[in-house]
């Protein structure tokens, strides 16, 4: 058991609150992400939940014990930092043995923890170095190494993979996403890279300003972003966002984004209400269509930039008096200036409240 | 090919270099030589530059002269106090600048910096005073204490880049594998900091060991050296003066020796 | 819920700071209280630590005493010579040391530092002799010169920090949009770097003022403040060394305000 | 005319060989992008190019002067340094005046282009405000302002979005993209992310150890690496390499790779020379379809981590005693541990020699 809760914690420095006010619950065995900007209060949450941080206001429980008033060294935590910090004065042995020795394992249990903790991680054969000597990743497979040797019942780690070069980080997600299937803590995992907690997330609480905005299964907060900052922090290239309105004609919705009507599918009824407000269409750029003539429903554009990026290309476009983002696959030829249009992939536009950035729900649960 | 500007440019560098290693370096092999040179080569005009043989005359003349010894012995006394108090009270004060946000931090700083400017003679002046009242007059403890006075800033300013040189996440990390706050400067912070903390020693161990005025005023039989070579410089011959110049820069040349690895580290931390 | 940890260790941080900045400070409020303490009540027994009325008696007296306004006119001229000479060489040499690498950096950096540690008594020695051969002897450029020997290592140290701390992209950047180096260096380097030189140049002053040893062995008739100070303290009442002491600190505290923004700057310079 | 051209250049640091004999000509108008590694030598390159390092040996010409040995200020080239190195003590104004002014331009002509370049990136209500004022992206356009207005024939700019976050960095480069369509300058921009490169550069020099490997244009340079550092370094994730062995049945060239025999499509008859030899087969992820059942040529795999990554799924597969990644559309529903089989796209496979690392010319050009 060690399911952790998070109740209405607030930590503030000095004026600054850097978490206002979070409940959040983290199921025994899951991997959580805490993703957000630099400064959104992610690192201090987790640093709360380690006991590193005194919470001002709030309870956090880990597996039914309300450890906040706990050192770290008695809430069976274990933590992975972004700097790694292994020891430099100590070998790779006693940098992962280290916690079993202040705990007063036997030399025994100490040799066969370690090694096996090593052979997960594959760094046996560094045991016996120092730090100094060691690669970036393999600093960072020793931090890694440190931490679920204790077999904590919870896992926090803090950005561990943003040292690391880009081939590094790839690999390195992946065998991250390996261990969780193998150690199964409760893991926190914080990070500012939204790729990073799309990969290796079970759930991903995106944060903003020290609050949770959204908390949801990857798909959730790719595919349906709760507000627009989750749809613009999330995916590469961003959520486009277009103004327009909301009209009726012939009993069918549509939205009228300069000038031009879009007429939505059935299944959009609900926004009926709404018509003659104003509302902001959501839409990913793998969602956008491109066509070389008109067709019903689809959007006149003009190409401003073409960039390949490997197998794709991303078009920056100019339409609706706005600029848009497209991806497409690298073998359609385009040229700047060229006159395209556009087709949304309707099922999959999100509509947002303009005042309040908030999404709203105007499909069934199954369109 | 036009000539380089970046040779002319090294060439400048070196010749400043020289220049200025003259300023600063001069006196003291001039000391140095002295020091070795037969008296009567001392006395003649013009004196030659190197003297004519190794001599170690002088410096026999300087060991013999009444008082030396014990001046010694109580420079050398002086210098471990100094080093246990300044130590004592720095490294924690080193700890807690490096570690720790409070309100009045940088003030601390300031008036830490600002008694670096303050003269050694004004300070003395009141502490002789009040050490006469309480005893503490003419005792090597005495001096300790004004040498601790002195070497403060500079012990907390060198203790305080030593303990933020030894990163933060290092301790956090001891204390998530269980470790209490004490457990974690014992086997992590203490270790990485120990090279930079005996260099810390050292150097006030070497301000102690060339620190005059203090000393002069505020003994009158325990002399420390310094003391005791200023007190006679009047009264003594040439040689004297430099054997003595000589003898007092000696632990500074060994000291720089031993801690030479880590004086970069010093001046690292420094300047940065 | 328990006693807050963190509130017991702002407490003990905060008694510590008191201790330490007592004893460091103390002496400066006792000579300021005396300074401003009619002199009669200075040798009433038990002495009362606040004085009884503000009296500026014993400052005049102080300032009345023959010899006192000569040597301050000399400490000032000593200082502002110490500071051309000091700028003139220091601030080439870091900006050498910061932007250039040549062979043999270490080294040089390793005797700038080294230096720091030989006592001002036995490097005054010998100069004086030299002094005195080539008609520098009780002048003050003489003085000056030495006073530039004890601060070029610290004010090396200092530009060296102020001109790392102008990015070299800066004046690289300038060059590429058709600077000289020289150019670049006047339009860009200089106006950032100023502040940090005239703070290096203010440490250098109140070094200069507050320096004992070599003023008075190299003067006679011409000597500093400080020197005169202590060439009468044997002499003079109580009231005379408290006013001579308050007098001396004064510029210090003078400059401490004015630079008080940069000293920080300095601090962090020296330890980042 | 503002052809450059690198002769045979050679850059030390002590014993460090920085740049190793390298030729390179850059076109009159190309936007060339210098591509590698940390210490590959590339702002090495760049910096001999805008005379702030004085090469060792070899000769540089912009616009048929040779340059070698004449200061930045007589080059005629711009720069825009990774740190942007505006001038904290100048405004915006100043700032971009900086260079007019030192070249002695009147101050009607200094206001007239001042406001050009500050409206071509959209700064114009910036130009009183001091750097400290500013943002990042500000200033990053403040440093690109302050080299465009000298019109220069040369525009050098060293990782100038590296310190940019994701978001800002994705909308900068295609300004950058835009800006070089208007002011046509011949450009080298230095990076060492593979995205950049390959969106920005009309041609990509990887540059690895002081020397080019491979210098042509994104398409060719992503789809045909050169070697296998190529490969591994461009694209995210990178290719895929196999060992193999070639061999010949019934005259049709296949390759064999741990016991699994691949047979190569018509076209590869080439290859057939090497047949008995080792090889090493290069394939992108994108380029692997995943079967639910065996198919002829299809090679069996295991699932060992998946990642969704946006509307894709990234896969780390066990397959032929190696591990492989392959990237799926979202909607495929897959699990760790499941079987499946694989189907390379052999179109766009890549031979590579293992010895050399170096790509194997094995198909007819218009194969």
């Amino acid at each position: 058991m060690a399911e952790i809760r998070l109740q209405n914690v607030w930590k503030l420095f000095g004026k600054t609150i850097a978490v206002r006010d979070l409940t959040l619950t983290i199921n025994d065995g899951e991997f959580l992400v805490l993703l957000g900007p630099s400064g959104c209060g992610k690192t201090t949450t987790l640093r709360c939940i380690a006991g590193l941080e005194v919470p001002d206001r709030g309870r956090i429980i880990i597996g039914n014990r309300d450890v906040t008033d706990l050192p770290p060294a008695r809430r069976g935590i274990a933590m992975v930092f972004q700097s790694y910090a292994v020891f430099p004065h100590m070998t790779v042995f006693e940098n992962i043995a280290f916690g079993l020795r202040v705990r007063k394992f036997s030399e025994a249990e100490i040799q066969k923890r370690v090694r096996e903790a090593a052979e997960l991680l594959q760094i046996e054969e560094l045991l016996q170095r120092y730090p100094a000597q060691l690669s970036g990743g393999q600093r960072q497979r020793v931090a890694v190494a440190r931490a679920i040797v204790m077999r904590p019942e919870v896992l926090l780690m803090d950005e561990p993979l943003s040292n690391l070069d880009a081939l590094l980080r790839l690999h390195m997600r992946a065998e991250l996403k390996r261990l969780h299937l193998e150690i199964k803590s409760t893991t926190v995992y914080v990070t500012h890279d939204q790729v990073e907690a799309l990969s290796l997330g079970d759930r991903i609480a995106v944060m903003k300003d020290g609050q949770i905005i959204q908390c949801d299964v990857p798909e959730k907060v790719y595919a349906e972003p709760e507000n627009m900052f989750v749809g613009s922090f999330i995916g590469s290239p961003p959520m486009n966002f277009l103004q327009g309105k909301v009209t009726m004609a012939d009993r069918a919705v549509a939205v009228e984004m300069n000038g031009v009507r879009l007429t939505l599918p059935p299944g959009f009824e609900k926004l009926g209400e709404r018509a003659g407000s104003q509302i902001i269409v959501g839409i990913r750029p793998e969602n956008i269509e491109i066509l070389r003539e008109a067709r019903e429903n689809a959007i006149p554009a003009q190409v401003i930039v073409i960039e390949p990026i490997g197998f794709q290309r991303l078009l920056t476009l100019q339409a609706l008096g706005a600029t848009l983002k497209a991806t497409t696959q690298a073998d359609v030829t385009l040229a700047p200036g060229e006159q395209v249009w556009l087709r949304f992939d309707l099922q999959k536009i999100r509509m947002m409240d303009p005042k309040t950035g908030k999404a709203i729900p105007c499909r069934h649960p199954d369109g | 090919m036009t000539v380089n500007p970046i040779r002319l440019r090294l060439i400048g560098i070196y010749l400043s270099m020289a220049l200025i290693g003259a300023w600063v370096l001069a006196p003291l092999l001039l000391v140095t030589f002295a020091t070795f040179t037969p008296p009567p080569e001392l006395y003649r005009w013009p004196k030659p530059f190197l003297p004519s043989r190794f001599s170690t005359e002088t410096l026999a003349f300087f060991l013999t002269t009444e008082g030396v010894l014990h001046s010694t012995v109580t420079s050398l006394l002086v210098g471990v106090l100094t080093i246990v108090l300044a130590m004592a009270i720095g490294a924690p004060a080193g700890y807690a600048m490096a570690r720790f946000s409070f309100w009045g931090k940088e003030g601390f700083r300031l008036a830490i910096l600002v008694t670096r400017m303050f003269p050694v003679a004004i300070l003395a002046i009141p502490l002789a005073v009040s050490f006469i009242r309480i005893g503490l007059y003419d005792t090597p403890l005495g001096v300790a204490i004004a040498h601790t006075a002195l070497a403060l800033p500079i012990v907390i300013l060198i203790t305080t880049s030593v303990f933020l040189g030894v990163p933060r996440d290092l301790e956090e990390a001891a204390i998530t594998l269980g470790c209490s706050r004490f457990q974690a400067f014992l086997k992590v912070v203490l270790p990485l900091a120990l090279p930079g903390l005996a260099a810390a020693g050292m150097f006030t161990f070497v301000l102690s060991w060339n620190e005059v005025f203090a000393a002069t005023i505020l003994t009158v039989q325990n002399r420390t050296l310094p003391a005791l070579v200023v007190y006679l410089l009047g009264l003594s011959p040439l040689n004297f003066r430099f054997a003595g110049g000589f003898f007092m820069v000696l632990p500074a040349l060994v000291v720089m020796f031993v801690i030479r690895k880590y004086l970069t580290h010093l001046w690292g931390i420094t300047i940065r």
